[in-house]
């Protein structure tokens, strides 16, 4: 099976949901082909988020692609949002058919 | 005998500091709360369809300049009084600036329990209140800063859904008029006061998750969220005396001004001023103005009110 | 004619077995059960205000003590008829033991159609019958387990939303009173039935998803899920007797008696004895009890009490 | 003065094209829609309970067969016109086949507001237009691919959530009457019209995303939304005349005729002709055909009628 | 704490929602013991899909299962939903407490 | 990337919804810093969980920590929720760019 597979990288980011917006167009304009979100609640450092008003709803996003992608969201993440929001970031190795899919396109970028 | 509403608020502070699991589901309050902004907006263009909308520009002038020192005050005083840093004060001055959607509508149910008349254009006050107040606040905090995106935040703020709901039942409402409206009325107007009873469970609920983070923050914050508003109140009737309102619009002038908001200034705040803490503009917000406002703060500017204005009706 | 909330639920059941896409959001149903408790509460109280509520202690101490009598018989009739196990069988016995909200609404419903009066306090013993019995099963399932944390068990059920909601509601409207309440009720009263018939449509899609889970449990589950019911509901009468309630009344109690509970007692059940297969329980009360209560039970139980008292009024 | 509802549409493009943060939860947009199918339905089978159904029969037939030239056209038309390939082509035919829900309730409130009659059983070609012009696009665009499970699809499309709703409530009514639905008519008719406002907002908001679609797909599909709803209704009115259907009649089945399918018919053709774009039928028929229709098309073909069938009354 | 975990493959596939009933159906019929899914948006190739009405909501469905039906789940979509249809997959190792329950039943299947 | 990246444990729990707060408080209890729920709907050995009202409905706890905790969370969950609860539960390695924020505070548990 894993020959069929290539190795791609998922950011997943668990962030307060005024994030949304701000971090997945920043996402794609870093060149991340697409990112999902789904709703979250949570419990951390900064307290119960529950979700049970919109000021306190946590949202999970997943971002697929490769690994100089990857590189820049996390500098972004670690440049502009650490500081000053309720944010966890982890990186997974995952296996992808399709691996064009999640590859910035620029060639200068390629692996 | 108090108003059921507020009961229900009661309701839900006591459901949640006694870890009830009763959970009003966010969506409900998502619903709710686009209901109550369309059916304010509609409920003051069919009022301002009434009048000679021509005639509000110079209180509405009035109004907006006054209320003005309301987030300056306010910022004075979390910096000084409350050795806030730039970026809380701010954000406090924010909160405090602008107004609560739900804290009006409680007043204007317990005027009409009381029947109590008041100017029907007042929620264009609501409406025009919302953003100054804002924008002052988030300019204080980023003083020196410098790289505030302004064009991002005013759009944000502009196309908020607060105002979006509130100018587009106002403009509905203004159009159709109260004739034109009749056939959705039963679903804004005769549903209003029974889904306002709803939407404050919830936000019991929610005032109780916020007193742990009073807890942290101390005398001086529970202070703020109880003096701010008397302060800003005073202002409002000062004003509402300078406008020539009603007893009624009066009372609902000074709940404006005294009135903090948790929905529009928590989400731009969070965008243009992220350093500032938001459990404290939050936790004063809602942990302490908002319920003191809709249980002693209301009866009392309609107190003040009648005293101040009372004799010239 | 049947009352049209009962097609409701029929419609649900049909378009659940026929695998139809419809499917009523999990939020719209939380919504509604919200409403539904809140609303019998506010109904109950205002009733009560009509009342000298010192009155009803007596009939209290008297109906409490009758109804415990059903968990006990559920627990021994599911023991040594069903052969469960202690877990189960006191699973079962708390769901009998407790008491379903929308069965009474439903009741209530079917009496003002035929305009059969009944005491307005009705509500007060839906509050009242829902814990004991709950009580009741967990103890007789965890007997000899020693190890249940029953303080948090009685905190999970007195603070459990419905219990919250109509003790609330029952306050508020006791409080408040008609007049008090007058602005809240066309939601909470002149809704009530409309709402009820959306939450039906959505009980009978979840009872058609029941029914695969009881071909599997087998015979004895089914005629228990009818047979239980019909000897809680005797009590009920013969209860309703004894208190000198009216024809309305004993058969809002025979109903209260006979239904099972499906939102508190499995959430309940689920955390004091876990190893107890929900399956069952909910399979019995949800899959045959509530249905066979709403269509054949309560116009059975009204017809008992008819037979019974009806020649005392 | 326009239709209110109407303006809430207008404010949902609105805030969506300038980017506001407005957004109505998916809950509340599918709980609106489990109200306002099962609404019309009731509303149906109530004028259907005060007629004769067998007198049904004959201009059932006669509509179902005129009403299935349209998807025929609307393939024709996508195919020369537009050459699209036969799964776009017939995708098409499908959405243009089926019926929009909400299109005919903003022509029966149109028609409400100015006070023009239309027979009550106009709900009952609602749903009976719903299925075939659905399976003749499925057809046209499988003709040759052989591999449909009709089956399936037939099963699909007749237990969708649209169907068993409008059926559902068609019988309810009908059973039921008017007196025996009062008890729940304060919320299926007397809040029909608010909470139609409501989800016209949110179908503007819907629209307004649409818009970046259409640019994509260019001038024929935009004509081809305006042209074929223009083309369906002249078929609708003509075979109003052929039934005598009143002018409000002929306004209600033109409009069916030229509304496009945006719940049932997406939902189906995604499942039987997965090689279709979902963004071109789904474009035309919510980004052009939808808007097109409730501000200009609705009281085009009340005009229309007038003129045709005007002097027969 | 490895010794006590045995690895399987988690299946990731966020897709339209109108899919999860056939693709739910067919992983169990291909063999997979389970699967779970959320709700989610997003965004990628197909543009933004954002959740507002049902036409336009994304679902995560996670298929947890051992490498032969992993393989088979994979054979499905790429031959069967890839062509048409909005969909992203990616597979995941992961460690289980009891393999077993995540392992085809028919023993000429196991590895 | 991996540098920077330092690995974490990733635990995922999918579980009835009525398990919420007693697993994320026992996590808490016994050394987590934070959780991550999300809603979901599944089946598996105790059949269909459609989540269409709440005794139905699954939930998806996420738990990054270090490998002590994720240790004890094992323990508990096979100890006290596997006979009676339905329940599924997996581990991913994944990376993290701030591990102290996942790592138990009392230092005779560091590696
Ligand atoms: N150890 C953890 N495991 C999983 N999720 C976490 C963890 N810590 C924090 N989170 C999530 O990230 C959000 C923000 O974390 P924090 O900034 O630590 O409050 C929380 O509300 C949780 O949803
Ligand atoms: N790079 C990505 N990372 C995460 N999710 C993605 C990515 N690309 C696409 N998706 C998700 O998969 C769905 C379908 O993708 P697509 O077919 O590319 O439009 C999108 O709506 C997203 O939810
Ligand atoms: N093989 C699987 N893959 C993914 N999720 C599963 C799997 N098996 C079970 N689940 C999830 O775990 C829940 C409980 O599983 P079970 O105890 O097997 O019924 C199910 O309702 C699913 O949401
Ligand atoms: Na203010
Ligand atoms: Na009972
Ligand atoms: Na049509």
């Amino acid at each position: 099976m894993t020959s069929r597979l290539s190795v791609r990288k998922l950011i997943t980011v668990i962030c307060e949901s005024c994030l949304e917006e701000t971090i997945t167009t920043a996402a794609k304009e870093i060149g991340a082909s697409g990112y999902t979100v789904s709703d979250a609640r949570g419990s951390g450092a900064h307290g119960l988020r529950d979700g049970s008003w919109p000021e306190n709803a946590n949202i999970r996003i997943e971002i697929l692609c490769d690994e100089v992608i990857a590189t820049r969201i996390l500098d972004l993440i670690l440049d502009t949002y650490y500081s000053h929001y309720t944010l966890v970031t982890f990186v997974t190795d995952v296996g992808v058919l399709r691996p064009e899919k999640f590859q910035h396109r620029a060639p200068s970028h390629e692996r | 005998m108090s108003d059921p509403v507020i009961l229900f608020f009661i309701l839900g502070v006591i459901a949640g500091l006694s870890r009830s699991d009763l959970k009003i589901p966010g969506v409900l309050y998502e619903s709710l709360s686009i209901f109550l902004l369309l059916a304010i907006g509609l409920k003051g263009g069919v009022a301002l369809a009434q009048n000679n909308p021509g005639e509000l520009v110079a209180p509405i002038v009035v109004v907006t300049l006054t209320a003005m020192v309301v987030p300056i005050l306010a910022f004075l005083i979390a910096s000084y009084g409350g050795r806030y840093g730039r970026a809380d004060a701010g954000a406090l001055a924010a909160h405090y600036g602008s107004v609560s959607v739900v804290t009006f509508a409680v007043a204007s149910s317990y005027l009409t329990r009381l029947s109590v008349p008041f100017e029907g254009f007042m929620s264009v006050f609501l409406v025009i209140l919302e953003i100054p107040g804002l924008l002052i606040g988030v300019a204080l905090a980023r003083w020196s800063a410098g790289n505030t995106r302004w064009a991002a935040l005013m759009h944000e703020i502009v196309t908020g859904k607060s105002i979006v709901l509130l100018v587009g039942g106002l403009i509905i409402g203004y159009v159709s008029g109260e004739a034109g409206l009749s056939s959705i009325t039963p679903v804004f107007f005769t549903l209003f006061k029974g889904l306002l009873a709803i939407f404050l469970l919830e936000m019991g609920l929610v005032t109780a998750g916020r007193i742990a983070d009073l807890k942290k923050s101390g005398a001086f914050l529970i202070t703020f969220g109880v003096v701010m508003p008397l302060i800003s109140a005073s202002i409002g009737i000062v004003t509402a005396s300078l406008i020539d309102l009603s007893v009624g619009g009066a009372t609902l002038l000074a709940t404006l001004f005294a009135s903090a908001s948790y929905i529009a200034a928590p989400a731009a705040i969070r965008m243009a001023v992220p350093e500032a803490n938001p459990s404290l503009s939050i936790g004063a917000s809602l942990g302490i103005t908002f319920p003191f406002n809709i249980t002693i703060g209301i009866p009392l500017y309609y107190a003040a009110s009648q005293w101040l204005l009372g004799a010239s009706i």
